[in-house]
């Protein structure tokens, strides 16, 4: 087995189903020439062409919106939005456009685009390039969200985005593009949206994360191991639709859940699954369900206090003491 | 003269003028009854433009519209029948009545679609281009929009990058003088909006917009080029709207001797009087008795359908719940 | 004592603020020569000029954007955005500027600007205009989101919008401007942002609503008194900074919550109440949290399906009778 | 010649573009030693732009920036050492280390400010404009942005509102050919931007960008009209980007001799150049060693400022939750 970094990962499924596929292309800001900021798309441009890589100039909202229509004639646009901080950009496409219209034109169309942005700090690129919002994309219907952490989930779902006939945000992390791991290259790797991934099985707290706070959650497993307490730590990875029966043969297990999420509280993406959690699981909670999240507040750029603000093992492990009381 | 329509094309053109004519007014009147949902916002004096910018596209073209979109609708092809059942929400409309007025598709017809956010059928258009591109077909794309979605950032973000990489697109604008009760003096600096397409390097014409056969001309003209490969082109048609925005508009900021003006410049008279000479007065009578007679009976019909039951539309994945 | 209709409520509350303080100024479209489409201006332009009443193009971006620094810079904008489902456009500017500055800035500017839209369904204006877009804007850490029902307090919280140094997103309802209620013209009538209002009292459940689901709710507590269950109605009325001592107070009383937002479900403002309720109010829960929502799709045009996804009183009691068992 | 810069503007333009020179440099080599935190985006080359657009503006004018604002800083007037303790994320920086170099206030300045989000000063300068239109005052508002800038759609909503309103801004492009690694040949089908705004009826002027004294004169013109009531200005200072994107630039898209040719033509060098004869070099050379001892300082002092606590800048409402 290939180990691999997870940007690796990444330009390897790009180039699979680009080579699978002809109606595939790419397009986004620097993706060609340079071969992406974070270099996911690195070489492609030189194996595929200009027609099938291109860059673009600086217009997200255009872009989206032309990944939609794209999507809708006969391509498999895969856009990448360099920051998740510019998703408000794309956002009209994706919630007045995208969403609406397979049910809207009673199925005449379908829109297999994928939209591949990073977001999250720890970077120190301040408060306009830190942001997680997650929220902001899995509220809408008709979107899948898949945030993976693998690099083998990485070239999994992202190949199952590309084939999936509906759209998927595809959301990285900028922490995670030199993590390396075990990607198995001879099998076609594809991986289900909709699943969740346990990976850590324990018995006293569930803990649900997504992105770079899966890492982060694992750490915060290792304390509480130390302190005797049995962590399960379980990789959301398909925001939506989310995988509801992992959720609930947790916490039917542990009786003590904690969400992880690094976008904002309020109103946040660990809102709705500490809300779909209480309603699920009422009979099996212990305890009232724990957020772990930014604070509401912006990413500021000084290391101590990016730091400060940011969750993190150590956050993750005082909020399951807590919530076992 | 090259790009001419031909006697043909001319009919056609008057006999769909006249079906959207006939279906505005018949909406209008239906909604004094208050017999209509929602606003609906009518074309009439309009027709010029989305008939005759669309009379030379296939099927397989593509076009994307807005709001006030029936006579695009029609100059595309779509079935009359469908159109009204889905204005007036019916399970026989073209969308089975989800949709409603504003937002018609019809996938068979390259008519996808209509758009009530004003200014998104530009980059629509524009992605079914860039499409059309990846692929190697030689489909256009061509979108109509107004002087108010001119003044939207995403016509010039979409606007640049057909110029930049010569995308298959056609942009008409209908300046209706009016972005809702905005006078259009009022929503920019200056007169012709085609100017700022002229500033990307696109080959632009202003039309009389109530002139089928000038708007046919100059869009021909454009969707040849784009169709060789030699990119987009853009053309302003300058027409104006005899009736309020929309059935729900209160009026009271257009000025009356500007509409008795602009109503005397009849789209549909100018395409009749064009014809005269060439073919029969008795002809081109039976020709509108008969339109006038297909858009009563699309009436008709629709509003016998039946409305839709909320359980044959339900719906679940991707959509995660419904009720 | 005046009855005024919503419209006129609001009318009011921008020419008492306009005549108070010169800094206040109005734009957005049609909302000058012609007074708005829900004549929510009326009469504004003739009052006090062109220059402070603005009708503009249709640039919902850069018109948010402006709002945001005109504020830092002495004037007090108050911004219509025609229909709520406009607000992706306005979401950079509310995202990535008006949510960081004053922080990021370290204090050295204020923003107090109000961005006024209205959002929901009922009228069929189909898929494009017919949302409540609620929790995009609470989503966003500094700014404050309210949403009034009644003409009284439409006067009072719109004068306290315009008031307040910091940005508020001002939420009304179609539906609601031809509602009538008692305005005391006498008084100043401010109302703080941050309070819930009590519609009902009761005693066997807690219905905590927003915007035009509150009238829907008040109904929803008369079919439950038919049936012997004791409804006590709570207005959110400012959905963010949310008055947490309310809700407590009356969960504490009742044990049983129901929700009632009218976007979106999924990552919806209603998964953050029903979260904060289970995090508060654990203990006093005797039944999951309920929430009624706009089920996860697009608003659709005819009338039997519109009425068939927007939430209702029917609704809402159903979901009050299933909380109790 | 109208609208020239005095001998003193002159010189004050000379030093200025030597601290940021300075500064830049002194970034670039923290950097390799690894001693920054996030990418830096240095303005080597263009200094003329941001130092010469900015030294008719008054205190009490506002300039919105980009993430290369360096030489916009202090060309506005801002403390370096300030501007230092920020980029090093010091609590003595001009935002106590919450901002970093992309995002870098000064309100007391005028500076409101940096900004990471591309295109997002343009409609920032705008509404400043627009509330000093609201206000009666005879501010002026500018913003300088590049031509990636130049390809988003807020920068055409705001020119129209600015054209449409007359209001007192002026537009500044810092045309450095790239938008991160692409060309601007590849991002827009004009070599000319300033079309676009013409388009708009907004005058314009095109200046070669390392000339100081040119982009003061085309600027100071527009500021003019602007502080007048005439409405908006745009200038296009055509200039090149010396060092790559940022500190985090891998390289290898920027073609080595287009820098060498562009490097003959310094800033800096220029400057001088059209001083000498006018005021001996011995007292330039004092203004430059006194610009580099400046920087240093600034520098060594940043360097040596302590880092914020959390506590100190922990915030609560609006923002519901702090930790
Ligand atoms: C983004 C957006 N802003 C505002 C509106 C409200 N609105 C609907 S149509 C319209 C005017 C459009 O003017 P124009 O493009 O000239 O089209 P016309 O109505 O004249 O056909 C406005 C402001 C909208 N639907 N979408
Ligand atoms: C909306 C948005 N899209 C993309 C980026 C990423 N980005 C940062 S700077 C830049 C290039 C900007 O080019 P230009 O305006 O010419 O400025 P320059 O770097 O040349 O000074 C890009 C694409 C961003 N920060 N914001
Ligand atoms: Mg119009
Ligand atoms: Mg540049």
């Amino acid at each position: 087995m290939a180990k691999l970094r997870y940007a690796e990962a990444l330009n390897t499924a790009l180039r699979e189903e680009m080579t699978r596929d002809p109606s595939v292309f790419l397009f986004g800001e620097d993706i060609g020439t340079y071969g992406g900021v974070f270099k996911v798309s690195k070489g492609l441009m030189e194996e595929f062409g200009e027609i099938r890589v291109r860059d673009t100039p600086i217009s997200e909202q255009a872009l989206t919106a032309m990944a939609v229509t794209a999507a809708m004639t006969g391509t498999r646009p895969v856009l990448e939005i360099m920051y998740a901080d510019f998703l408000p950009l794309s956002l009209d496409a994706l919630i007045n456009q995208a969403s609406i219209y397979e049910y809207i034109w009673k199925e005449q169309v379908q829109m297999p685009f994928v939209l591949r942005t990073q977001g999250g700090g720890g970077a120190g690129a301040g408060a306009q390039h830190s942001k997680a919002l997650d929220a902001l994309v899995a509220h809408i219907p008709g979107l899948q969200v898949v945030a993976p952490v693998t690099p083998s989930d990485a070239r999994g779902l992202l190949k199952a985005a590309i084939r999936d006939p509906r759209p998927v945000i595809f959301l990285e992390h900028k922490l995670l593009y030199n993590t390396r791991g075990e990607v198995d290259l001879e099998d076609e790797g594809l991986i289900e949206i909709g699943k969740a991934r346990t990976v850590t099985e324990g018995t006293d707290v569930s803990i649900f994360a997504t992105s770079k706070m899966v890492i982060e959650a694992e750490k915060a497993a290792t304390l509480l191991a130390a302190d005797g307490i049995s962590a399960e730590v379980i990789d959301l990875r398909s925001l939506r639709p989310l995988d509801a029966a992992a959720i609930q043969l947790s916490v039917a297990k542990t009786n003590h859940a904690v969400v992880v999420n690094e976008g904002w509280k309020f109103c946040g993406y660990a809102a709705e699954i500490s809300a779909t959690i209480m309603e699920l699981c009422f009979d099996d909670l212990d305890a009232p369900v724990a957020r772990v999240t930014l604070p509401d507040m912006p990413v500021p750029y000084s290391q101590p206090l990016e730091d400060a603000v940011l969750p993190n093992a150590e956050k993750i492990a005082a909020a399951a003491r807590a919530t076992l009381g | 003269m090259k790009n001419s329509p031909s006697l043909d094309d001319q009919v056609e053109m008057y006999r769909k003028m006249i079906l959207v004519r006939r279906l505005e007014e018949a909406f209008g009147a239906l909604s004094k009854e208050g017999k209509t949902r929602g606003p609906i916002h009518r074309c009439d004096g309009q027709e010029a433009v989305g008939v005759a910018a669309t009379a030379m596209l296939g099927a397989d073209d593509y076009l994307t519209s807005t709001h006030r979109g029936h006579a695009h609708y029609v100059g595309k092809g779509v079935d009359l029948h469908g159109i009204a059942a889905e204005i007036l929400g019916r399970s026989t409309g073209l969308c089975g009545g989800r949709a409603g007025h504003m937002l018609v598709a019809d996938v068979e017809k390259g008519m996808i679609g209509g758009n009530a956010i004003v200014g998104a059928g530009i980059p629509a258009a524009t992605g079914m281009a860039l499409s059309n591109q990846v692929l190697g077909n030689d489909r256009v794309a061509m979108t109509i929009f107004g002087d108010g979605a001119s003044q939207t950032g995403i016509w010039h973000e979409s606007l640049n990058m057909a110029a930049l990489w010569k995308l298959p697109v056609v942009y008409v604008l209908e300046h209706n003088e009016y972005g809702l009760t905005v006078h259009s003096s009022r929503q920019g600096p200056t007169e012709d909006l085609s100017t700022r397409a002229a500033a990307y390097g696109i080959p632009t014409a202003i039309v009389d917009g109530n002139d089928a056969i000038a708007v046919y001309r100059a869009v021909a003209e454009m969707v040849d080029r784009a169709r060789r490969g030699e990119g987009p082109g853009f053309v302003e048609c300058k027409t104006y709207r005899w009736e309020g925005f929309s059935t729900s508009d209160m009026g009271g900021y257009q000025d009356p001797e500007t509409i008795a003006e602009w109503k005397k410049r009849d789209p549909i008279e100018i395409a009749r009087a064009a014809l005269s000479g060439h073919i029969e007065d008795a002809k081109l009578d039976v020709v509108r008795t008969q339109a006038e007679e297909e858009v009563q009976a699309a009436m008709a019909r629709a509003l016998a359908d039946p409305l839709p039951e909320f359980e044959e539309c339900a719906y679940t994945r991707p959509y995660s719940e419904v009720l």
